[in-house]
């Protein structure tokens, strides 16, 4: 394992530290491991409250700022967050319009915001949550877990960020949140899988000509794997899930995240062969993230999302944002 | 009619603790092929924790300990398995109440409660492949033993047993809870790395209640 | 070698298609391989040429926009553009103001961008270059090709960029990218090599205990190896010989840029251990930036960059810029 | 007087691309430990758009041959060695002239013109583990046979062997020019790769011009 750090049981409080270091505008709580906008809370401002296990960087530390989340809880590397950090996040940034968690559709994160949700709650803070289950690798069912969340999520940030900033309440924060995680698709595919600081060794074992189609943020398996494709074949393997699990036709707001350890150029390539697949399935790409937004740690590999969008979302697309993650107009 | 005292409450704990330790290797490695390879490491930062908590200041009722144990497991362990097993204890602890003894009826009565407080906070069913697959068949054999007046280290004895094959009947169950559901039919074949700690929780009662011989 | 590619001899013409499918705001000639603005040339504006090997991006292409440069020209992987891209690009972006070159210290980009100059000069546009070798791994002499560009150039084309926005002159826009090369000091260190798609093989090997101390961004040795150090460690083999070579105390820009393949966690968990040691050696960081800027293909590791920096600097640093790579007030 | 045809050093080039290309993996295995491992990549890619543009209209004099060749060179290569052996052959073209053939003085003093705008434009000294190391002494040998009355291929099998001596002498050499300098002492020990297809050119001009036994 080669990796930038001191020990593999301080990752995160040594990466919390770095943050503190290097990003202004935001304040590290290192005890309770909550990333604040620095001038939290904002009167009257409806509150964003996301978070996760951590390792997805720049996903959710890095979207805290002015337009975007007014706290993010990191968790251990892939480990869920604490209710104890939610409700510390929760009412650090509560200024009076409640409060609304932002959680990814994984069990440890759902039932450990639903727990902080009652705390909070039980504190007299008004809280709503909206849960994002994006990811069309996972076959969709109310008997099972359901969907894995990914990319919808940092989209989502942003767009109900805008909300909240602009003063709108919390009902109508919540509504614009469920109409953009309805609207988000995902799919990811790995060619390496990634290396957990405290398990010193790769997850998952791929040998060198396969891929694994599917596979989820935290190196969980995907739909299958099979030999290592070109780029032009994988965009379809990416785009056709998508677009089979939905109508995405019309406007839209299209990510390719990097899992980490894929260098931009491949992101460029990757995307070029992903254009015209979009295109040719109606999908109108009028906003574009090429980059790391939602990683792996060091896992090679991408993820395409595409929210639709309407003329409502692209605004709020547009307005200033502030953060480590995303920065424009401001 | 015989019963368990805090101190062996405490013991309880302290050896479910020490189990954890010794299985942490096993449990992150059962958690490898169907979900996140962290289960061992998430119940062992937490029960080290617990440790330490109650090391400090040792409780001298039930509810004081379990509602311990709960709140530093909801705060260390995080992922699924910590508001879960920290809901069973919680529940656990509130319907033991603030006594120094109990009966096995009792305590059984309490075990029961932090089942269904797991139940109804991950909304898994029985064959669900999850901790309450092994949970659930060793509390029935608990409160089965209490009721025909077994000592606690038959109660124990039974409790643990019917674990275990709850734990082993895992294996070849479809996951539709929790991480594993996402491989969906591909979960078979590999026991359930919840089942198995809760399967530890058993084994350290036993432990401590004694063989039951 | 895994990555998403579909040849390894078309990757750059394929990753240029998909910036031109990406990116608004910027115009891809294919032909010549260079990534314009799209509203070049600005009448009476100085008009801003970089480019080299490709491999390293965002640099140079995700540079191009408002606030920053006026073209890119994209060479071969790890390989100097040629004469005619870098007078294409000229031709393209003369506003009658006259172009700056922004050239890296290799013999090749500096014979190829030399070459181009004297064409354009023979076609009447008036050209000016500042040459940027900040890389301390490197000994310095004038007896020698001297040392390697890296990360400064990625400051000074921002800086540089603010300047030319606000309609200075070529030779004080010369005189500022001059200003700002002289501040400027670089170190990296590599985890893993490179693996250049057309080789299809790490460019060298590096046990997996060891790491590559002042490596160059195409995979060049660098000072030593030697057995993998802690991130505390490596942030000492970073600072100490950046502030060893010349005076840093003062206000300054710092940027920590990973490598490709190194996730953006490390990098913060990195930062965090390099800050201290900054200010402990008077460098007093106004402003900073962690992530991938100037990077080398999937090369895990992390290269510091410090820029000296006086008020001019920072207010011209602070000035609007909306390119892919970097972006705000825009 | 003995004379080279246009059809002659058009063959010269069209030998030295297969030349290059047989030699491509070897000339980038040189560039790997004291390079970026991409010289005979350069170098094919160049020379395979040579060829291209040659066979698509057949100069008619050295002049035309040798700009075309240079001016592909240029636009095609890249890095350090597409800007010098670019301005060897326009130089050496330009020297040479609109003829459609030329005596082995006017082609030595050609040679000459063009290692000259190397070394302007590149600023290396003999010595400094470049490719001027191999040019340098092979044009002299071919200045030498030339004046003294050789035959073609006499000068040629001479300047070819002195080629090969001024590559195998960069080899302990510690480079004080392009990238290889980065590296410093740890050159040494190392043949320069721009050496190497420096004296593939003049192994190229041998096989053309017979070897003059
Ligand atoms: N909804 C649920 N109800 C009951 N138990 C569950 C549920 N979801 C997951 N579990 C249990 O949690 C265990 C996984 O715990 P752990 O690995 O610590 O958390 P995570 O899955 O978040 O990484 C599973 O093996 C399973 O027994
Ligand atoms: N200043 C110079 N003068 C003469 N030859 C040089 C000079 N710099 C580099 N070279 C030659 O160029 C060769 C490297 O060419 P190449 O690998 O194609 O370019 P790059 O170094 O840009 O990758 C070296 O082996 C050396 O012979
Ligand atoms: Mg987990
Ligand atoms: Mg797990
Ligand atoms: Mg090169
Ligand atoms: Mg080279």
């Amino acid at each position: 394992m080669k990796k930038f750090i001191n020990d593999p049981t301080t990752v995160l409080a040594d990466a919390l530290r770095g943050v503190q270091a290097a990003v202004p505008g935001v304040r590290v709580d290192l005890d309770n491991r909550v990333i604040l906008r620095a001038d939290a809370p904002r009167s009257g401002k409806v509150g964003l409250v996301s978070g996760g296990g951590s390792g997805h960087e720049p996903m959710h530390g890095g979207f805290v700022g002015p337009g975007m989340l007014d706290a993010a809880c990191a968790g251990e590397v892939f480990t869920s967050p604490t209710p104890d950090q939610m409700l510390a996040a929760t009412k650090a940034v509560d200024g009076g319009a409640g409060v609304l968690h932002i959680v990814k559709n994984y069990t440890g994160d759902v039932l450990n915001f639903e727990m902080a949700a009652e705390l909070a709650s039980a504190e007299g803070i008004r809280v709503e949550s909206v849960v994002v289950a994006d990811d069309v690798a996972v076959e969709d069912s109310t008997w099972t877990a359901g969907r894995r969340g990914v990319g919808t999520t940092v989209i989502l940030e942003k767009i109900v960020g805008a909300a909240a900033e602009a003063g709108q309440d919390l009902d109508a924060v919540k509504a614009l949140a469920e109409k953009v995680s309805a609207n988000g698709r995902s799919m990811g595919v790995a060619l390496t899988s990634c290396t957990v600081p405290a398990a010193g060794k790769p997850t998952f074992e791929l040998p060198d000509d396969q891929m694994e189609v599917g596979v989820g943020i935290h190196g969980e398996p995907g739909r299958h794997r099979e030999a290592l494709a070109s780029a032009r074949e994988i965009a379809r393997m990416l785009v056709d899930p998508i677009l089979h699990d939905f109508d995405a036709s019309g406007p839209a707001i299209v990510m390719l995240s990097g899992l980490g350890g894929t260098p931009l150029i491949e992101l460029y390539l990757l995307y070029g062969e992903i254009a015209p697949l979009l295109a040719a399935g109606g999908v109108d790409a009028k906003r574009i993230l090429v980059g790391d937004y939602i990683t792996s740690l060091d896992m090679a590999g991408a993820s395409l999302t595409v929210v639709k969008a309407d003329d409502e979302l692209l605004r709020l697309w547009d307005a200033p944002v502030e953060t480590a993650g995303l920065r424009w107009g401001a | 009619m015989a019963a368990i005292t805090v101190e062996g409450l405490t013991a309880w704990i302290n050896g479910y603790a020490a189990l954890i330790t010794e299985h942490q290797a096993e449990l992150t490695e059962l958690d490898s092929p169907i979900g996140d390879a962290d289960h061992g490491l998430n119940m062992n930062r937490g029960m080290t924790a617990v440790l330490a908590a109650i090391g400090a200041t040792p409780p001298t009722t039930a509810e004081a300990l379990f509602k311990g144990v709960a709140m530093t497991m909801i705060s260390t362990v995080g992922g699924a398995s910590g508001p879960l097993y920290g809901t069973f204890f919680l529940r656990l602890g509130m319907t033991a109440g603030a006594e120094s003894e109990l009966d096995l009826v009792s305590f059984g009565t309490a075990l029961r409660a932090g089942l269904d407080g797991v139940i109804s906070r991950g909304k898994a069913q029985p064959g669900d492949k999850t901790m309450i697959d092994a949970l659930g068949p060793a509390i029935e054999a608990w409160q089965r033993e209490a009721a025909s007046g077994a000592s606690p280290g038959e109660a124990a004895s039974a409790a643990f047993a019917a674990a275990e094959a709850g734990r082993d009947a895992t294996t070849p169950m479809i996951a539709r809870k929790g991480r594993a559901s996402y491989v969906g039919e591909r979960s078979a074949g590999h026991t359930d790395p919840g089942a198995a700690s809760s399967a530890l929780l058993f084994q350290a009662l036993r432990d401590v209640l004694g063989a039951g011989a």
